[in-house]
């Protein structure tokens, strides 16, 4: 379908719903790369005025990638709730962004609302808000899953632990994740991403992780962040794997390039729930996403890469995700060309995800290649908080040494959750009393001689 | 760097042997120790020079000679650097000069090595040589005598475009992996098996963080052999093939 | 603009009457309506387009010529808009051509008129003729005949070289004040005794936001004409000349 | 004075405090036209490096600009308190950013040091700092003023109404006003720019204020920000003067191009405190400032313009003010080039403001011929709302329709309490309760028909 609105006597034309999106996107080096930019800012907001005439309805009748094309497509509209979709269908996006910002839309009214939405439209909507209204939304959201802790609480944010290390040393990886706990971090999940690409290697780290993870009583959960077909080798061969991960993208070509298929995920979600190592919930997936992957897998369809970033979130909502993570500023100044668009990104993701019902979190980083620099994280970082995101990374010094990029540090976390006092998942909050690491208000101390902890260190060092 | 009064060590600083990571940083308040800022802030300002630095051709293609390996070289569509940042569609495609070149050198060897600059020069200059050696001590047989091509501005997928015009059955990407601050010289090794103009990612396999402080040109060298030689056997690479190169590590912390 | 569902009004809307401002928005929740923030947009979008915008000289020059002003054209010493907004050091200085067309043109009158585009060629473009109009008809004895000169990236200091050039004892520069949302066509009116290169802002005054929505021509016509009449026999301006041209407005609000 | 640091054996040298300071500062394009910013990356470092290495004690020793020539710089040396700057003596600025980071810290111990820092000082270590550091760091601090309510508490905000009308327009200026309260804003002052030059119309302004502040029993206070010149002839014809307003600079030649001196200022003080105006303080000076303006009137002397905005607060403290404001992105590109710099420039502003005990806020704003756009002005204000800013600008819809400039809006401070918890001077705080404007939890309530200022909207509509 075509749409087209007057500004001050210029029709604008859009051709398609997929065209009117990301003109309607703001400023970002992916859609210039992808030929999709608008080419002014009087057309962008052209566009942005004619979608917010537009009925939601009509994403229900217009796919952005087409249904026989593509299983994600056929994955969002065969699992659309059309009951829960009611209490909005009759408004158009603009008033559905006037409903959201609304007392109405409180959490429960959006809890019950999010599977009647689709990805476009919450992109859609995501087009027509500043900076304050997408962290006051998704502020309003809460997503709370369960593993071996309660992840998503109000007033309360988790941290994955990162411990990665150029050549998946053990007992390299070891030093990290002690370094981690006693800084209070990795509530959220200990995962690793392996270097290398072998077993044996994946086999030793889920083995180290869950000693250790028993051996402290850590109401925490492990993952190796390799590819989901080494995970299912892995779990075959009796390794002890918590949390199953795998990148996935918002259209099947994207995920064809990352070697993977709905289907495959939806195995190793049964694989890992078989399992049954969760201690409180049998959320058991953890993805990967992050606006621009669709580009450069070549799989993009004329989509604006943000469109393309929330129906990589319909994928991960489909199998009851534990954690999703946007890396947001991950890849690279192609997509995310800088501080600015870093961070409008990653608030977008973030509403985008939360409002669709999935965990979101999000890995606040940067390359050096970017146009960026500490200052925006702590930027993002900060308005994260504000806007209640369920993680955060935590990386020794913010530095990883194996990825190459610069993330968020467990500094950087203990910063955020003084100033907007969040707390630690309970079951993680608890058990650092517990070993005497925090005092009663979360607040780090300093680990005592002779801690357990710090014996395990020297330990280590002896080994 | 500094001469700032040290703040309290953390207790675990001797772990700090194991892993390139930074541990044990010490804290004030919630922040990192001024030092800790100042040395990240330094990093980032040398890693965006080692982003900026150009691959010095000439040096790469003098070692390569003494070698045994006189390369080609070639150019993405990618002119400079600023445009191969936000351009890596160009960095994917080679030059009609540089298609042209390769077209009249079709070779006979299954496998074509190419090396590209990537994201950080300083990583193929460096580890790309030293790598080669390695392989050709590895297994003199399958890398003692094999097209090198140079390529400049370079993305992966490049080699697609390389192996398809020199008609290869296989070819090995070295090249730059974006430079972290710890690590500006990281080099990333990727495979494909009937490189082609459109291969995914889902079509290679990787061998990742090849420099000092990570994998070292030995183990590197085992384990790209390894896949070379399954992948030529098995006729795929990519996800459907798995490194087997490596046997078992004993668990750890186990008391 | 839209076709949305409008959300509750505020009640005291009426008062928009009073000012181009905008207030009684209505909200939902604290926030901004929809309709709201994308008039603001479309308004940011517009003003931006504003900012860029070079002046038409040749029809400002016509319509001078027109009233009896045949001008002088000169130009700053920042080439386009882009180094303007960077450098307002070389917006305050003449080229070497434009200063030396000047020293030929020294003139006896002792005001000079200068319309410079500024941050708003719009504003220059569409007022200051108008406005020169109402001077002659306030005191035409004063306007009738003096020197115009036409400046292209200008800043307010320009007007000081260009007085300096030709020795004028007075200079009145009508500028283009920076685009706003609602207003981005507003014109300031800097006066200047004795200018010369090196004038501060304490010895100038201002007469500021001629527009429609704003001061109106005959309005600041009245004043500008007050302070010029005032600074040439008070032989200053600035922070020590306060303008009286105007009687004391009632109270308001009693009842 | 000249410093040296070497890095990987290169030697950078600084020949001047003033030189080490430029070349330390953030990339900003004013201090790239005034020719003093570093010229590379790594050259900064180095600059930060040898500066976290400089001792305090030496900003008493090296002016920025010589005493002999500027009365600035002799109002700092001549007021410093050496017993209050004791506690920090022994600190090299690297070591005093870890002071104030350190729990030590607390807000009594910043309180008691205040006057013992120059502004100097706090730029300099302000260098050394990411914005999550400003913002830990000055949310710590409290700079509590009264004059009719009490401003600078722990957990508030207050804002500023700025209901400017291109005429000065009486009826539009109070349609303003009255838009205003109704949006429950106000509390930190009511300050009209005048857009005229002439003192009926002030007069005017001051009366009708004064009508309105008095009928409605609303406890704050106004303004009219015309020249400090005016306000005295203001006052001497017995105008009801609440605060005096002037922009202040941060070298004698800047003041000078304003058309004052401290003197004057003295002056104006003296003036407005002898009207006895306030009702729970004596506070009565209102500044405004903003980086940028030395190097306009080139009265900087060769020091940036973020040292010299420092300097400007140095000024404003000696008169003791009420509210001392910040026009961040006021002036244009040239100063600060777009977002990133406004941001970084704001969170610098602050933070060196309450460090040295002004009662900072800051006019979160951006102009149209600056890069910057709504979305970087909501950055900036949430992230002033954590760091514990004094108060913000209220413009109706954000847009000054006389200073042509976009501000922030009576729903962004909506916004901001909402998502912080940020409440109003308790004095307007109770006054809006009780005139039915807002709830209990200081939510915004309809007006209610019949209400006392809807009638005298009507009586506006109807005159
Ligand atoms: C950036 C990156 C990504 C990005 C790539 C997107 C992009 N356009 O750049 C994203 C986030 C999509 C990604 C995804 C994955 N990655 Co990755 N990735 C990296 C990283 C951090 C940097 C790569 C780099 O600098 N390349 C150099 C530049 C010049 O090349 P480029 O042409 O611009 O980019 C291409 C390559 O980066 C390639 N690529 C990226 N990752 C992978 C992984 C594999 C197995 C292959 C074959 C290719 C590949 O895709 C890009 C586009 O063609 C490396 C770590 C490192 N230190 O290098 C890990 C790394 C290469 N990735 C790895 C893995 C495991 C994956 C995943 C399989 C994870 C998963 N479970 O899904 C997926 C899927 C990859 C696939 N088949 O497409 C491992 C590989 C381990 C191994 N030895 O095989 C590494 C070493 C580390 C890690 N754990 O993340 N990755
Ligand atoms: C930007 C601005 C400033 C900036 C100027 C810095 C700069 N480099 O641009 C700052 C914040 C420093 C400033 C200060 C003041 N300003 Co002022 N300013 C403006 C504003 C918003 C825009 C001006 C503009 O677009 N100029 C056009 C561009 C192209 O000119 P430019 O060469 O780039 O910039 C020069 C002029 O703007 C000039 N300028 C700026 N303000 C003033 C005020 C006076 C009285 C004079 C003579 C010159 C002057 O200084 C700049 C550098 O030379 C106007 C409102 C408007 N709608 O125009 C008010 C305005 C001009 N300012 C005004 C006032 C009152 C002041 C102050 C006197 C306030 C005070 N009490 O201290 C001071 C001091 C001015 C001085 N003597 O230097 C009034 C003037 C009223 C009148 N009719 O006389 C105005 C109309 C509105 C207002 N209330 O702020 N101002």
């Amino acid at each position: 379908m075509s749409f087209t609105h007057t500004v001050d006597g210029t029709q604008w034309r859009f051709n398609s719903l997929r065209e009117l999106l990301a003109t309607a996107s703001p400023e970002r080096s992916g859609d210039a790369l992808a030929g999709l930019m608008a080419a002014s800012a009087v057309q962008r907001m052209a566009a942005r005025l004619a979608l917010a005439d537009l009925p939601l309805r009509h994403f229900l009748l217009e796919a952005v990638v087409p249904y026989e094309q593509d299983d994600v497509t056929r994955l969002i509209i065969d699992t659309h709730d059309a009951a829960a979709f009611a209490a909005v269908a009759h408004l158009t996006v603009g008033e559905f962004r006037n409903w959201l910002l609304s007392p109405a839309a409180d959490t429960q009214a959006l809890t019950r609302l999010a599977p009647g939405l689709t990805p476009e439209m919450v992109a859609g909507v995501s087009k027509l808000m500043r900076h304050q209204d997408l962290i006051a939304v998704a502020r309003k959201c809460s997503v709370v899953t369960r593993f071996r802790n309660t992840q998503g609480l109000p007033g309360r944010m988790g941290v994955r632990l990162q411990p990665n290390h150029p050549t998946d040393d053990l007992q390299g990886v070891a030093a990290a994740v002690l370094d981690g706990l006693l800084y209070g971090a990795g509530d959220a999940v200990i995962g690793i991403n392996p270097a290398s690409d072998d077993l044996p290697t994946f086999i030793g780290l889920w083995q180290m992780l869950d000693e250790v993870i028993t051996r402290f009583e850590i109401p925490t959960q492990s993952c190796v962040l390799t590819h989901v077909t080494q995970q299912l080798r892995g779990m075959a061969a009796g390794a002890p794997v918590d949390l199953v991960f795998q990148s996935v993208g918002g259209t099947q070509q994207t995920n064809t390039s990352f070697g993977i298929t709905l289907a495959l995920l939806a195995e190793a979600q049964a694989a890992a729930r078989s399992l049954q190592r969760g201690t409180v919930g049998t959320q058991v997936m953890y993805f990967e996403t992050g606006q621009g992957s669709a580009l450069s897998a070549n799989a993009h369809h004329g989509v604006d890469q943000q469109t393309l970033e929330a129906r990589a979130y319909g994928v991960a909502r489909h199998f009851d995700p534990f954690l999703t993570n946007s890396v947001v500023g991950f890849i690279g100044p192609e997509y995310l060309y800088d501080g600015k668009q870093i961070i409008r990104a990653g608030l977008e993701d973030h509403f985008c995800g939360k409002l669709l019902g999935v965990p979101l979190g999000v890995d606040v980083c940067h390359t050096t290649h970017a146009e960026a620099d500490f200052d925006d994280m702590d930027t993002l970082l900060t308005l994260l908080g504000t806007a209640g995101v369920n993680f955060i990374m935590g990386v020794p010094g913010a530095d990883d040494v194996m990825l190459n990029y610069q993330s968020t540090s467990f500094h950087d976390a203990l910063y955020l959750r003084d100033l907007l006092g969040l707390r630690r998942a309970p079951e993680f909050e608890r058990w650092l009393e517990r070993m005497q690491l925090t005092d009663g208000a979360g607040r780090l101390l300093p680990a005592k001689a002779g801690h357990a902890l710090l014996a395990a260190a020297s330990a280590l060092s002896a080994a | 760097m500094t001469s700032l009064q040290p703040l309290p060590s953390d207790p675990w600083a001797p772990l700090r042997a194991f892993t390139p990571a930074r541990i044990a940083l010490g804290r004030t308040g919630c922040a990192l120790p001024t030092q800790e800022v100042l040395a990240l802030g330094l990093a980032h300002a040398q890693a965006r020079d080692a982003v900026q630095r150009p691959l010095a051709v000439d040096r790469l293609v003098a070692e390569l000679e003494h070698l045994g390996y006189p390369p080609w070289t070639v150019h993405s569509q990618a002119p400079d650097r600023a445009t191969y940042l936000r351009r890596p569609d160009l960095g994917r495609r080679l030059t009609v000069e540089s298609a042209a070149l390769l077209d009249t050198q079709r070779s006979a060897a299954p496998v074509v090595i190419v090396m590209a600059d990537g994201l950080s020069s300083l990583a193929v200059q460096e580890h790309a040589v030293p790598l080669l050696t390695a392989l050709r001590q590895h297994s003199p047989a399958r890398w003692s005598s094999l097209p090198v091509v140079v390529a400049r501005q370079a993305r992966v997928a490049l080699g697609d475009a390389i192996g398809e015009h020199l008609g290869a059955a296989f070819v090995v990407v070295m090249i730059g992996e974006r430079p972290g601050l710890s690590a500006p010289d990281s080099l990333g090794v990727y495979l494909t098996y009937a490189p082609q103009i459109g291969c995914s990612d889902a079509q290679r396999n990787c061998v990742s963080n090849v420099r000092s402080a990570g994998l070292s040109y030995a183990a590197a060298a085992a384990r790209i052999d390894w896949l070379v030689a399954a992948g030529l056997s098995r006729r795929l690479t990519g996800v459907e093939l798995k490194d087997e190169s490596a046997a078992a590590h004993p668990p750890l912390l186990r008391d």
